[in-house]
């Protein structure tokens, strides 16, 4: 499965920087969902992929029945899920306000600032 | 249990979190801004004084042990670093109370303020290279909410290309993590060295390296990475140019200098030799662009980049010498950049301007303003015994030591460079007569000048102090580089003696 | 005037009335149980916050945000310090920031409990959540208009 | 019809109570046997009169509506499956019996689940359900079913 | 010895106020200061007149090797008594010379700020020390070259002196760093004794090509003399005080003082009096072409450097003896011949020769003083200025190497020289009156007069005492510089032999010269269209093509296409991470698909084609469906993989996610084909790359692990530690629980920023 | 017994998969690819399904509650979209 | 045994349904009827299957709750999704099959007013409505 995880990502990385570099700021930050849907799988095929053993606990247990799938990948998948929705919050309403004041979905009127 | 470890980073949490519950009162704000920084200040001091006296300083954050809990991590790198971002923090805070205007305070300025020095000093302290990425995130963020507050045009396009190539950046860092994690099976930094050290065939390590080098270059600005600066750093609020000048992307060179000492140093001779190669050019290409800018704000953008490059080089020249020389640029160059830019809002409010062309008479109207400009100026362009010659001399010093022409040369040549621009802004802003026609733009009665001249004065003051008395500030670099060159230091404070 | 139909769906509109507390209500009982079956604050959070955007695009904005009741920026500041200063009891006893302190007694018919400082950590979170969230659906949605 | 739910549920509790029980088992047990003590004890009161009466009828309306729901299934997969369509489709204005926006929406909704018929709209002023059906040979015989399943919805909505 | 140093810059600190508190009398008070200092020095004297030398310490960076260490032995009293004896006369001069000027209290802090530069190079022990004062002495000479800033010129020249001289002040300082390195000291007096290890040293040549690149620079040695004309646009006490005695000497300070150690071979010698006679040569004859008051004198300094360069290098006894004996008197006239150009200006409003004339009847005690300082640097009998000339030619003949060459240029410079003298000394002050720009009203205040007066007559009274100049500092210096007691002495009469001879010569050659002036320069006037390609020219074209290529590189990269950017960062990265694996190469790569089942084999079907989609679909919110239809497989990945956790949050952010960027894209426009299809292609290409070398890295991370993960001990110690039963959870609020702080802290963040954004628009768009 | 019923439930469901997204990339119009979009929430709840029964770890029916709470919470803000004219001039 | 084979039951059959849901959306020839197909045949293809899992898991009330909600809240929502997609691409005027033989709601949108008329009255009626609201 890692191996098949590994074209996934590559798909997902592929796509988002496909779309990162169009001129379009809309397709911009479907970019950036896409790349990052791309790093919390790189992370969690990393992590080593097993079938349903979540790492849960049974009721009055102290450890889990048998092998589990590791739970600091997971846990570091939602924080970085969290975090990537953050700035993706930030990053849409930029391309919102962005349009508002340039009146175009197109990179290439936005290159005053620089020189 | 160390608490002063941990402090930088709960103290601005606690004032930040404080300012955002308080957002209907804009003075308990205020307040909140200035003594919180002034209390960070003070902890930050205690942290270096406790780590100068103790050594590398660890706090197990939840009480559980490494590597498995969070660790914040204190070396003299770390301390010094958070030193520098309260200085920075508190300065902008009294600078900002008069140059900051009521909408920015109503719209969370004083919040984020605080929230970026979390994820500075977080990044600064933190053991755990996830822990460190959610801190960059933090910082990030938080520096995206500055560079926009405003809603101005050039903030926008300047925000869309800062946001997009640092998210690039924030990928390929949470990427090098996952590859780490799935060869190492662990986080702690301290435990991934330790770790990696006893593995023999680690060329795949020294691949996964590169993805840090490159991510955290372009965090720092580094060739060719660094575009995403000078298209934003010129467009917010001077203050926060200030702010984002002084600290964002000396986080990336602190992460360069942790990683590339402490987990990437299974093949010197070949990563440190890219990040040579990058260092000189970081530096030619930041200085080139500065000469060819004419407005104030755009020409310190592009010299933090040029900058960058000193810093680098220091880290790639990978001697002891080096190494002190990059730590003590990192501390010249915090405060003199963030001067700077304070200087230029202080223009900025007299004459109603930031370009060159425009502007003038400042030295004739206010004499004093010219020499606080001089004083960082000079230094930047190492022009002894300001801050920045020692800086400059120790890493021309150490490439001399380590017979690195070509760099030297450069280093040399960017140094005469930055003394070009800076004598530019000096010769038009400060020398000349302000043309007529511009004279109208400057504001007739500007207020709360005094709080910003303190500000700048008081930094001016300890860029002196640094060229004056550099002894100590030289014997703090040495003891830093000699931390980061053995990394068992590290490793040992982290995971226990004997690990 | 624009071809758009501005007229609220009534079924959309009594359902989001019946919707609401049933979501509400879910999303504290993901955030007590979280801390043993799947769920937890940020989860919790999210529902919440899921629950108020359908309220929001259902009915109107201005009435969402009486449901509310709170600002959301409250909720984000206040939930950030709670998460905070949850971690700073530790320090009273002599422990790093963070360490979990735990509370056990029994109450009459409930039993026994067990009550940490990491259910006021994830009750933080869970506000930050709601009233992060919040703050951009509803701003988003009031530019819209 | 909530107050005589919440005293259901309130007996439930109480039997969970008195059998020292925390399960789920054991409340629908308890709220069982607390409908039939509502039931048949205070028949007298009109509130629980009615509720009592109720239960068994929303109990043979979902009975009802889930054989609706498999039977026009049929219908449409026997037409998805087979290659050529048997369609009739329209919109039709159907008159809405139901009044408060409660019973409208519940109703609506109702159709929208039972195949061969999909709520588009409401008129504004409530009094036409717009529905979208898949196969109008006979639109009276439509109009006649969905009657109907009003009728038995509103039956134990009132 | 540093509090002396110091001092100046102290009083140059309070000086505006001084200034302010004693008015005109500002500049005699000020002057106090040097005169004290002038004192203290001048009491060293019988020490160091006997051959001693001082050293005095104070630790600065020690760790560097940087100490404030002064060394104080004939070469550097003889710098420092110049520097603080005319330093006096010049402050008090500029007190009456600048008097009313808005900007005095200026001048005086920037003199000031010089002069104690100007000590703390002459008298550091520690290179670095000397170091920083050299680049200080640059920085204050810049300031008082710009002083009349608002004159664009003026702001042109001062940045031409300053970037010349600080430029080659960089390659000084690695010069010295090297030295350091080679002779294992930063103290001077320690690397003189080790002269033998540096010039033996691989690094000897270029320690000796970039120290003479800061001295060449700093003392406008052939090709970069042109800068010093230009900082003419200072005002006069400067120009006298920097341009003639003290700053521009400083090259010449340094390589005096590094003879001994650098000093002694071909190449010392090769580059020293070439570029030094052909200096004193150029000098001169651009002086005796000029007629500008201050540019004659300028050029005629830039020859008096040369003349010492080329003496130095030339390094006999005899040279170096000349060269002190001619340093001195050099400071003496020159200094009061600019301070007397000052009185031209101030009191004639003339700064051109032409238009000068018959001036003697209104300023006799100038036209004196002038004609005393001439006959001095005309080099007559018995002025001091004579016993330098008869000295340099006895040197320049004695030369161990191209004697013929230096003498040939020494006589012809001395022709001229004889006519520069007649210019300066004769020409405004006799013959025919001539109307000035303004009416001499009075002779100059005695504050302008003393200078010239001391300093003339100096030159008088040296050239006849010249015993006690001879016993005293002069030998002492030479010393200094030879590296061994000078035993040659200085006469006034040595008899009649070739230098004699030479000089009556060019005496009369020189004054033929100067009765053809008119001619001469106008059968010189070719050189106006040769100096089209001179070194000024070059200096002005690298700063344009520095100011062009800057221009254009920023172009190139910062050319504000963020897809630029982004193919430059992506590009390097591709090939950084490529270039690594192939040089490691040889990983282990488990390819196995045989585990996958087919329904997993179809979500990710689904998935990778549901991103196509979103890619290539013209439809803007088709693409974002088809974003949804990512997420929601990612979700099924995660699921079916035992992330339950995850699998929620991953349905509700992209839920959120959908429904935010339906309210935002609400206003958006439809995609447009903004790009041709070669540029979609390079960009796929670029993509694929990306994702293949991330695929790459991928999968040969999983196919290795060095160790077993650390998530073991969460599962371990989930519920007997953290009382819980989820362990992501667990892991979330407690074991790494300040990740979580800080994840909701950037939730806060982008709802602040947001916010911000929103309302700030709104405001707006009510104004 | 069970276990062949779940791979072929695999199999049906993983076609249902298919032809959905076969109707989310024709579209032709927004509202149909919103219906396919919907149409993928669901089937994965049914994947949940028969992945609970398959792997005998009910948590993850946590997973379809969310999901079949929330997930319609997208179509509502795309008919949202298009009937406020966002969409007409789209697709 | 039984419990399998009543699983399996409910587990292919809602597979099924799921099926001709998805066979619908693809199958079916205008936007309407897709809707039709996807939300009876998908609600009760997902009801199913979550029903074998209540059975196969028979007696742990967890995963009968649970099993219930899902079921509950499907049923909810699956409608209203239907409703409201249906109703805008109605509005928007995604086109009908051809051989749609009646269309009442044809006209009745008011975009000026932003009503919904109902045919049986008249335009009066419209009037007074729109006066109203
Ligand atoms: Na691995
Ligand atoms: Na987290």
């Amino acid at each position: 499965m890692e191996t098949l995880m590994a074209l996934v990502v590559g798909g997902l990385f592929a796509s988002a920087i496909y779309m990162m570099l169009r001129r379009s700021i809309v397709k911009l930050v479907i970019g950036l969902v896409l790349l990052s849907n791309g790093a919390n799988l790189l992370i969690f095929t990393q992590a080593g992929m097993l079938r349903g053993s979540p790492p849960l606990i049974p009721l009055g247990q102290m450890q889990p029945e048998g092998v589990v799938a590791d739970p600091l990948a997971q846990a570091l998948i939602l924080t970085a899920i969290v975090i990537g929705f953050g700035v993706l919050a930030f990053a849409v309403v930029l391309i919102h306000r962005a349009y508002e004041v340039v009146q175009a979905d197109d990179m290439d009127q936005m290159k005053d600032t620089d020189t | 249990m160390r608490l002063e470890v941990a402090l930088p980073v709960v103290l601005p949490l606690l004032f930040g979190a404080l300012s955002v519950a308080l957002w209907r009162w804009r003075t308990a704000q205020r307040i909140t801004a200035v003594v919180g920084t002034g209390v960070l200040l003070l902890a930050a001091i205690w942290l270096l004084m406790s780590v100068w006296n103790n050594g590398v300083l660890a706090i197990h954050m939840g009480d559980w042990r490494a590597p498995f809990g969070i660790v914040l991590v204190a070396d003299l790198l770390s301390a010094i670093m958070v030193v520098l971002a309260a200085i920075t923090g508190l300065a902008t805070a009294v600078y900002s109370l008069t140059s900051i205007s009521q909408r920015h305070e109503h719209y969370g300025y004083y919040p984020l303020l605080h929230l970026l020095l979390v994820g500075v000093n977080g990044a600064f302290l933190t053991g755990d290279i996830f822990n460190m990425y959610v801190w960059f995130e933090v910082m990030l963020v938080a520096s995206f909410a500055l560079l926009i507050l405003g809603g101005e045009r050039a903030q926008m396009e300047g925000a869309i290309k800062y946001v997009t190539l640092n998210l690039l950046s924030s990928a390929l860092f949470l990427t090098g993590i996952a590859l780490i994690y799935g060869l190492t099976g662990t986080l702690n930094m301290a435990d991934i060295a330790d770790k990696l050290s006893t593995v023999e065939e680690t060329g795949l390590v020294t691949v996964i390296g590169m993805l840090f080098m490159i991510s955290f270059a372009i965090k720092a600005g580094a060739f060719p990475f660094f575009f995403w600066l000078p298209a934003s750093y010129h467009t917010p609020q001077v203050a926060v140019s200030a702010l984002f000048a002084a600290l964002l992307t000396k986080v990336g060179v602190y992460a360069l200098f942790r990683a590339f000492t402490l987990i990437f140093n299974q093949d010197v001779g070949y990563t440190h030799e890219i990040l040579l190669w990058v260092a000189g050019a970081t530096m030619l290409t930041g200085v080139l662009g500065a000469a060819a800018q004419f407005e104030f704000r755009r020409i310190l953008s592009f010299h933090i980049i040029s900058q960058i490059g000193y810093m680098l080089m220091g880290l790639a020249l990978y001697t002891p010498l080096a190494i002190i020389g990059g730590v003590f640029y990192i501390m010249h160059h915090i405060i003199v950049k963030a001067n700077l830019f304070l200087v230029a809002g202080l223009v900025y409010k007299l004459k109603g301007s930031y370009e060159l062309k425009e502007l003038g008479s400042v030295y004739r109207e206010r004499p004093m303003l010219g020499f606080l400009f001089l004083v960082p100026a000079l230094s930047l362009a190492g022009i002894p015994p300001l801050s920045g010659f020692f800086a400059k001399f120790i890493l021309i010093r150490a490439g001399v030591e380590a017979e690195s022409w070509g760099i030297v040369f450069v280093a040399l040549l960017v140094g005469l460079l930055t003394l070009y621009s800076m004598i530019k802004i000096w010769a038009e802003a400060f020398w000349k007569a302000q043309p007529e026609e511009f004279a109208a733009k400057a504001p007739a009665n500007p207020s709360g000048v005094k709080s910003m001249y303190f500000t700048i004065a008081a930094m001016a003051s300890l860029t002196v102090f640094i060229g004056l008395w550099g002894q100590p500030i030289y014997l703090m670099a040495e003891a830093a580089a000699l931390q980061l060159l053995d990394p068992r230091i590290y490793i040992d404070a982290v995971l226990g003696e004997g690990s | 005037m624009k071809h758009q139909l501005n007229i609220p769906s009534l079924i959309l509109r009594s359902t989001a009335h019946f919707l609401l507390p049933l979501l509400l209500m879910f999303s504290v009982f993901l955030l007590l149980r979280g801390h043993d079956e799947p769920g937890g604050g940020f989860i919790a959070g999210l529902v919440a916050a899921a629950a108020i955007a359908l309220y929001m695009f259902a009915v109107d904005i201005a009435d969402a945000q009486r449901v509310l009741r709170v600002d959301p920026r409250d909720l984000v500041g206040w939930g950030l310090l709670l998460g905070v200063l949850s971690g700073v009891p530790a320090i009273f006893r002599g422990q790093a920031f963070f360490t979990a302190q735990w509370f056990e007694f029994t109450v009459p018919v409930l039993g026994y409990l067990k009550i940490g400082t990491v259910l006021m950590f994830d009750i933080g979170v869970y506000l930050v959540v709601v009233g992060g969230v919040l703050m951009i659906l509803l701003s988003l949605a009031e530019a819209e208009d | 019809m909530s107050t005589p739910l919440a005293w259901n549920i309130l007996l439930g509790l109480i039997w969970m109570g008195f059998t020292g029980s925390f399960t789920g088992t054991n409340l629908l047990i308890g709220m069982v046997l607390g409908y039939v003590v509502l039931a048949f004890a205070l028949r007298s009161v009109p509130a629980f009169a009615n509720y009592t009466r109720k239960v068994p009828k929303a109990i043979g309306f979902v009975g009802f509506f889930i054989w609706e729901l498999i039977l026009s299934n049929v219908k449409v997969a026997y037409d998805v499956l087979t290659p050529t369509h048997y369609m009739h489709p329209g919109v039709i204005a159907f008159p809405l019996e139901a009044k408060t926006d409660a019973e409208i929406t519940i109703v609506a909704n109702l159709i929208s689940l039972t195949p061969g018929t999909l709520s588009l709209d409401v008129s504004s002023d409530r009094s036409v359900l717009y529905i979208h059906c898949m196969y109008l040979e006979d639109e009276e015989e439509v109009m006649r079913s969905l009657r109907y399943m009003e009728f038995r919805a509103l039956e134990v909505l009132r | 010895m540093l509090l002396a140093v110091l001092s100046a810059f102290l009083l140059a600190i309070v000086a505006p106020t001084v200034h302010r508190v004693t008015g005109a009398y500002s500049g005699w008070v000020l002057a106090i200061l040097p005169a004290a200092l002038f004192i203290y020095f001048a009491s060293f004297l019988p020490v160091v007149g006997a051959g001693e030398a001082l050293r005095f310490s104070t630790p600065w960076v020690p760790g560097l090797g940087i100490e404030l260490s002064f060394w104080l032995d004939g070469l550097s009293l003889l710098f420092a008594l110049l520097i603080t004896g005319i330093g006096f006369f010049i402050v008090a001069y500029a007190g009456r010379y600048l008097e009313g000027h808005r900007d005095l209290g200026r001048f005086y802090v920037l003199i000031l700020s010089f002069m104690g530069s100007m000590l703390g190079l002459v008298l550091a022990d520690n290179l670095i020390a000397l170091f920083v004062f050299w680049e200080l002495t640059s920085i204050t000479s810049y300031l008082l070259i710009g002083f009349n800033h608002e004159d664009a010129k003026a702001r042109k020249s001062a940045l031409q002196g300053l970037f010349v001289t600080v430029g080659g002040g960089l390659a000084l300082l690695t010069g010295l760093i090297m030295m350091a390195l080679v002779s294992g000291s930063y103290e001077l007096s320690e690397i003189l004794a080790s002269g033998d290890v540096v010039r033996d040293h691989g690094w000897y040549v270029a320690i000796v090509l970039l120290v003479l690149a800061g001295c060449f620079t700093k003392s406008a040695q052939v090709p970069f003399h042109f800068w010093l004309p230009n900082a003419m646009a200072a005002p006069t006490p400067v120009s006298a005080y920097l341009h003639s005695a003290t700053m521009v000497k400083a090259g010449v300070y340094l390589m005096a003082r590094l003879n001994p150690s650098l000093g002694a071979t071909d190449l010392w010698l090769i580059l020293l009096g070439v570029f030094g006679a052909l200096t004193m040569f150029t000098g001169v004859f651009l002086s005796v072409r000029s007629t500008g008051v201050k540019k004659v004198l300028a050029y005629s300094t830039v020859m008096a450097l040369g003349t010492l360069t080329m003496l130095i290098g030339i390094g006999t006894e005899k040279a170096i003896l000349a060269a002190m004996t001619f340093l001195l008197a050099h400071s003496l006239y020159k200094g009061a011949l600019f301070l007397i150009a000052g009185i031209l200006d101030h009191e004639a409003g003339a700064k051109d020769f032409l238009e000068t004339g018959g001036l003697r009847r209104s300023l006799p005690i100038t036209a004196t003083l002038a004609a005393l300082a001439a006959l001095s640097l005309g080099g007559m009998i018995p002025m001091f200025g004579f016993v330098a000339k008869e000295l340099l030619f006895e040197a320049v003949l004695d030369a161990p190497m191209l004697s013929g060459f230096f003498t040939v240029l020494a006589a012809l410079s001395a022709i001229m020289v004889v006519a520069v003298a007649a210019i300066v000394g004769i020409r405004p002050y006799w013959g025919k009156p001539v109307k000035t720009p303004k009416a001499v009203q009075h002779e100059a205040p005695p504050a302008m007069l003393a200078g010239p007066a001391v300093l003339a007559s100096l030159g008088l009274l040296f050239g006849l005492g010249l015993a006690w100049v001879d016993k005293g500092l002069i030998n002492a210096a030479a010393q200094s510089v030879y590296g061994t007691p000078v035993s040659a002495y200085l006469a006034l009469w040595h008899g009649i032999n070739l230098p004699l001879m030479l000089s009556g010569v060019s005496l009369a050659l020189g004054l033929f010269l100067y009765l053809n002036w008119e001619r001469f320069r106008r059968l010189t006037g070719f050189m106006e269209t040769l100096s089209k390609f001179g070194p000024e020219r070059g200096y002005e074209k690298t700063m344009d093509g520095l100011v062009w290529s800057a221009d254009w590189q920023t172009r190139i990269l910062q050319n504000g296409y963020l897809r630029y950017y982004l193919l430059t960062i992506l590009l390097s990265t591709v090939a950084l991470l490529s270039y690594s694996l192939l040089r490691y190469g040889g990983f282990p790569l488990h390819f196995d698909v045989s585990d996958v089942r087919l329904h997993e084999w179809v979500i990710v079907a689904v998935l990778l084609l549901a991103a196509l989609v979103s890619v290539t679909t013209r439809s803007r919110l088709g693409a974002v469906a088809s974003l949804g239809a990512v997420g929601f497989a990612v979700a099924l990945i995660y699921v079916l993989f035992s992330a339950a956790d995850v699998g929620i949050t991953q349905v509700l952010v992209e839920t959120l996610t959908v429904i935010m960027l339906v309210l935002v894209l609400f206003r958006l426009p439809g995609f447009l084909a903004l790009s041709p299809n070669v540029i979609r292609l390079r960009d796929a290409f670029v993509a694929l790359l990306v994702g293949a070398t991330m695929a790459l890295l991928s999968l040969l991370a999983s196919s290795q692990r060095y160790y077993p993960s650390i998530a073991e001990y969460f599962i371990a110690e989930s519920q007997p530690s953290g009382f819980g039963r989820n362990v992501v959870n667990v892991i979330l609020v407690d074991f790494r629980a300040l990740d979580t702080l800080g994840e909701i802290v950037v939730l806060a963040l982008a709802a602040l920023g947001v916010f911000a954004m929103i309302k700030f628009r709104a405001e707006d768009r009510k104004e | 017994m069970l276990e062949i019923s779940i791979t072929i439930a695999y199999f049906i469901i993983s076609l249902a998969l298919l032809l959905s997204f076969v109707r989310l990339v024709i579209g032709p119009s927004l509202p149909d690819r919103v219906v396919a979009l919907e149409m993928i929430a669901t089937i994965t709840i049914g994947y949940i399904a028969v992945y609970t029964l398959s792997s005998g770890k009910t948590a993850f029916l946590d997973v379809a509650m969310v999901l079949a709470l929330t997930a319609f919470l997208a179509a509502v803000g795309f008919a949202r979209l298009v009937t406020k004219g966002g969409g007409a001039h789209v697709d | 045994m039984l419990t399998e084979i009543l699983v399996s039951l409910f587990l292919l059959i809602g597979c099924g349904f799921m099926l001709i849901a998805a066979l619908g959306l693809v199958r079916m020839p205008d936007l309407p009827m897709r809707l039709h197909a996807t939300t009876k045949a998908g609600a009760l293809g997902a009801g199913l299957m979550v029903i074998a899992v209540g059975l196969y898991f028979f007696g742990d009330v967890g995963v009968a709750a649970r099993s219930a909600a899902i079921i509950i809240f499907i049923v909810l929502t699956a409608p209203i999704a239907a409703h409201l997609i249906g109703r805008a691409g109605y509005f928007v005027g995604v086109p009908m099959w051809s051989e749609t033989v009646k269309d009442e709601l044809k006209g009745q949108y008011d975009t000026h007013e932003q009503v919904l008329l109902s045919p049986a009255k008249g335009d009066k009626d419209a009037e007074e409505q729109s006066d109203r609201s």
